[in-house]
């Protein structure tokens, strides 16, 4: 399981130096507008901009195609199907096999704008260390409680996969899920395995319990939720960037805004 | 269970988030009444991080073996802090590994959101029942319905959603046959899950009650 | 008021100033359970070094989470530098060191960790920049501050956990357990940074070597009351003492040890 | 085949059961990583008493993953009993215990837990129960067996672990840091019950004190090597040797202590 989010998030481009705030209303915009093309002529156009947008923000190629694989596999379930079911006019056949005109388009369609839309994900999520992201989606109206659970839950999705993964180790050491003896009817979970595969579960829920108390305690006595003092929210507001970076993060603002419309115009023309 | 970016048009993703963002507004509404809802936030936060990791535990069904989705348990769980939990659990799968995407959260959530508060509510009429079929029986019934309905709901969204949203050139009939069977065929799954939540409730009863005890 | 009055009324100021911790007479005990501590009286000195030793369950994690206002005393009070201590209260002025770093790390990143306490004291953003510097500085971590605190190892994380308490400059640190989950480099590059700290000390370890680098003065305690009190070297090196409360004479007090191994 | 020849067998036969491990020029990296372990090769006679010893990232706990078999080496043989172990394979003779308990007990009671490893083993029903009496009246339990594991002490979980992997009826024993969260009660009935046992024991620890009173032999790794084996006294005792790898020569060892500190 790779889990790092940001760990090319401290390269220097000009994506990188997008003013965050900037950055997530632009590519998000220009994400919804890839949604939106129906029109298959506009498919190159929106794999181009977003292979240029991953090209400017100089992460390698191997980060995003190492990011494509899992659903990449379950786009091709869903969409290696369609060719063959979907459509009336059949451009060729073999046998049982027919492939429809309309399912390959409808195929094309889907498969650019997956590939258009999760570039353009990975390059903001990517370009910005994954703290800076949730403030400025804070700043950006994100009620902070869900802010704030976002952060937390980050935090310590980690150990918490740490411990699963040692407490599955531990059950195979002592034989779980080893007995080749055991006989299996089809279909049908084994009971017993069912109920130490939910005790394992509920384990982690009752560690995880645990820790956030222990976690609200310390939080506690560093000043959380404290009446006494002014009640600041958990996380501090985004940091802000010099003047000069504004004007240029303004214009890649109005830039992507542009570039959103024009799809959009295009596709309703 | 995830829909992936790229299928859906943006109507659809839109119309998602239309309703997403009134049910979290409702939600946190609900939470601000709590007693204190500071001291409910790391709560929340770790069972989200623990539930998010519970449902990559593989289990067995031979010849395979499936992920559970534990929507419906984690609605026992949370109560009125699911579905901001299933909001940030969502958001995670669709940035780290790519289950789901950003433009489909606001649909996805709801998949799986709604039928969690559902359950939410399914697991509370134990109390009602409880003088009838006394304390244990009540809770381990309800459990199971609330896993159960909990993925059995999100299973009959996620075959709507899909099968009337990819061009198909069947008709509105066959569409609405095909979501009624595939979400049929998730019957042996509603089970597995369904007991899955009984077992993990019962464990849960017998080494730390308060985790379902308590009322968000 | 006459001369002979404002001559007490400062030297009991003076008294008071030099007393970090006043404790009288504090009992507790958990509902449903038997008290965990019996009157507990104590005068801790500014600049003072405790060590507090017992085995588990004598009531010293309890003991701390009540001098830094977490649980509420059944009986006695507890007076911090003048000021008693009402549970609920926020006080910048103790810190506790929890003994899982990773229980008090939750933010995203080191630098972030650290300014959660000044950014709750309310203090503006140059005064929260100020003390993170200075407490990143203190613990050597200037090369982390952008690190997230899931990718630290145990005595990086520790460091933290101490910077993100000595950033709210506590007058009075609690330290719960400190060298529990180090190795040997980790626990004297602790060991090193206690013996420079300046704050006024209370350290609850099973590892009575440490105590003896650290401390200057060491409490047993059993039962949920202390059962002596004194320098170090005495208190822990009398073994009979130590053996009637569950714990072992250090390897260090011991004059010729190799003939017990030889 | 001639007399000599038949003998010869025979005395390799009687050999391989007097090892209990054989490690020949195992090897492991990370991907991505430089090698964390460096053509390790080791004896080990049945029933000796190892420790291991070394600072964090020494390779200790890498170590024992690949001795059971939970990670798969880059190159290299591990034998245990004349077995080669194979990755995947389930062994029962081989235990190990992980440093946190909490990653070892998920039932909903010690009786369960203990019995866990012996129903996977495929046993039949009272051969389960025999087995974990037997295991529960080692480690001292009996009074506990009906309890969640998550509602004991540290440890007491400790021991509830122990009595999980025992129930297997290993010959070897691999344990990861024993001591790291006990205190010194329950230590010091952890020493006792490790200077008692009757497996092959590898033991892992910051605690150098427990590695002398158990152990009959020590290992100190460095960067994924063995850089010194040998008698405990001797290995523990060379300030020189110690501090070049990390670690201090432990207390009992030093002749005139008092000295230091007076």
């Amino acid at each position: 399981m790779r889990f790092e989010l940001d760990e090319y998030a401290y390269l220097d481009s000009p994506l990188h130096r997008w003013e965050p705030r900037f950055k997530l209303i632009g590519l998000l915009v220009l994400i919804f507008a890839f949604a939106f093309i129906k029109d298959l002529r506009l498919v190159p156009v929106v794999l181009a901009i977003a292979a240029t947008l991953y090209f400017l923000s100089r992460m390698p190629l191997s980060f995003l195609i190492s990011r494509l694989r899992y659903p990449g596999f379950f786009l091709l379930g869903v969409i290696l199907l369609l060719p063959f079911f979907s459509g009336e006019t059949v451009i060729w056949q073999w046998g049982v096999l027919t492939l429809r005109q309309e399912g390959v388009l409808a195929m094309l369609l889907v498969v650019g704008r997956f590939l258009a839309i999760i570039t353009t994900a990975l390059i903001l999520m990517g370009t910005t260390p994954f703290l800076t992201t949730v403030k400025t989606m804070r700043s950006l109206g994100l009620p902070s409680l869900i802010a704030d659970m976002t952060l937390l839950t980050y935090r310590y999705l980690y150990d918490i996969a740490a411990n699963l993964s040692t407490m599955q180790q531990a059950m195979r050491l002592r034989g779980f899920g080893r007995s080749p003896q055991k006989k299996y009817l089809p279909f049908m979970p084994d009971l017993r395995e069912l109920k130490l595969l939910a005790s394992l579960a509920g384990t982690l829920l009752v560690r995880s319990y645990e820790q956030s108390e222990r976690i609200y305690k310390a939080m506690r006595l560093r000043g959380y939720g404290s009446e006494k003092f002014k009640v600041h929210p958990v996380y501090a507001g985004p940091t802000s960037s010099p003047a000069t970076l504004r004007t240029w993060s303004g214009f890649g603002l109005v830039c992507t805004l542009l570039i959103a419309t024009g799809l959009v115009v295009a596709e309703i023309l | 269970m995830h829909i992936p970016d790229g299928i859906l048009p943006a109507s659809v993703c839109i119309a998602g988030y239309a309703i997403a963002v009134p049910v979290t507004w409702y939600s946190l509404r609900q939470i601000n009444r709590l007693k204190d809802p500071t001291e409910e936030l790391p709560k929340a936060s770790l069972l989200t991080a623990a539930f998010f990791i519970a449902s990559s535990i593989n289990i067995p069904v031979p010849p395979s073996s499936v992920h559970l989705v534990l929507n419906g348990l984690l609605g026992c769980v949370l109560g009125y802090f699911a579905f901001p939990a299933i909001l940030v659990g969502l958001f995670f799968q669709a940035i780290m590994f790519g289950h789901g995407g950003l433009t489909t959260l606001g649909v996805d959530a709801v998949m799986m959101g709604i039928p969690a508060l559902v359950a939410s509510h399914i697991f509370q009429f134990r109390h009602v029942f409880r003088q009838k079929l006394g304390e244990k029986l009540a809770t381990n019934v309800f459990a199971f319905l609330a896993g159960a309905l909990g993925l059995g709901l999100a299973a009959v969204i996620f075959f709507f959603l899909v099968i009337t949203n990819i061009p198909s050139g069947f008709d509105a009939q066959t569409e609405r046959a095909a979501v009624y069977g595939l979400s049929l065929a998730h019957l042996p799954l509603m089970l597995i899950e369904g007991t899955f939540t009984l077992l993990l409730v019962m464990f849960l009863q017998r080494v730390k009650p308060e985790l379902i005890e308590r009322r968000g | 008021m006459s001369s002979t009055e404002r001559l007490s009324q400062t030297s009991n100021t003076l008294q008071q100033i030099q007393l970090a911790l006043e404790i009288k007479k504090l009992c507790f005990c958990y509902p449903d359970e038997p008290n965990v501590l019996h009157e507990i009286s104590l005068l801790v000195k500014a600049g003072e070094r405790i060590g507090v030793i017992g085995h588990n369950g004598c009531g010293k994690t309890t003991f701390f989470r009540l001098i830094c206002g977490v649980l509420k005393p059944n009986d006695g009070e507890i007076v911090v530098f003048g000021e008693p201590i009402l549970p609920g209260d926020f006080r910048p002025e103790i810190g506790l060191l929890f003994q899982n770093p990773d229980d008090q790390l939750f933010s995203a990143s080191v630098r972030e960790d650290v300014a959660f306490g000044p950014q709750n004291m309310g203090l503006p953003p140059e005064e929260v920049d100020l003390r993170v510097q200075e407490a990143i500085a203190l613990t050597g971590l200037q090369t982390l501050s952008h690190r997230p605190p899931h990718h630290l190892s145990g005595g990086e994380k520790q460091m933290v956990a101490i910077a993100g308490v000595l950033a709210m400059r506590p007058r009075v640190m609690l330290y719960d357990e400190p060298s529990a989950n180090l190795d040997l480099r980790a626990r004297r590059r602790l060991i090193q940074f206690l013996q420079r700290s300046q704050e006024t000390l209370l350290i609850s370890a099973h590892d009575l070597e440490l105590i003896l680098e650290v401390c200057d003065r060491v409490i047993l305690m059993d039962e949920g009351r202390i059962v002596a009190d004194g320098n170090p070297h005495q208190v822990m090196g009398n073994q009979e003492l130590m053996e009637r409360h569950g714990l072992e004479k250090p390897h260090s007090l011991m004059p010729h040890v190799d003939s017990h191994h030889g």
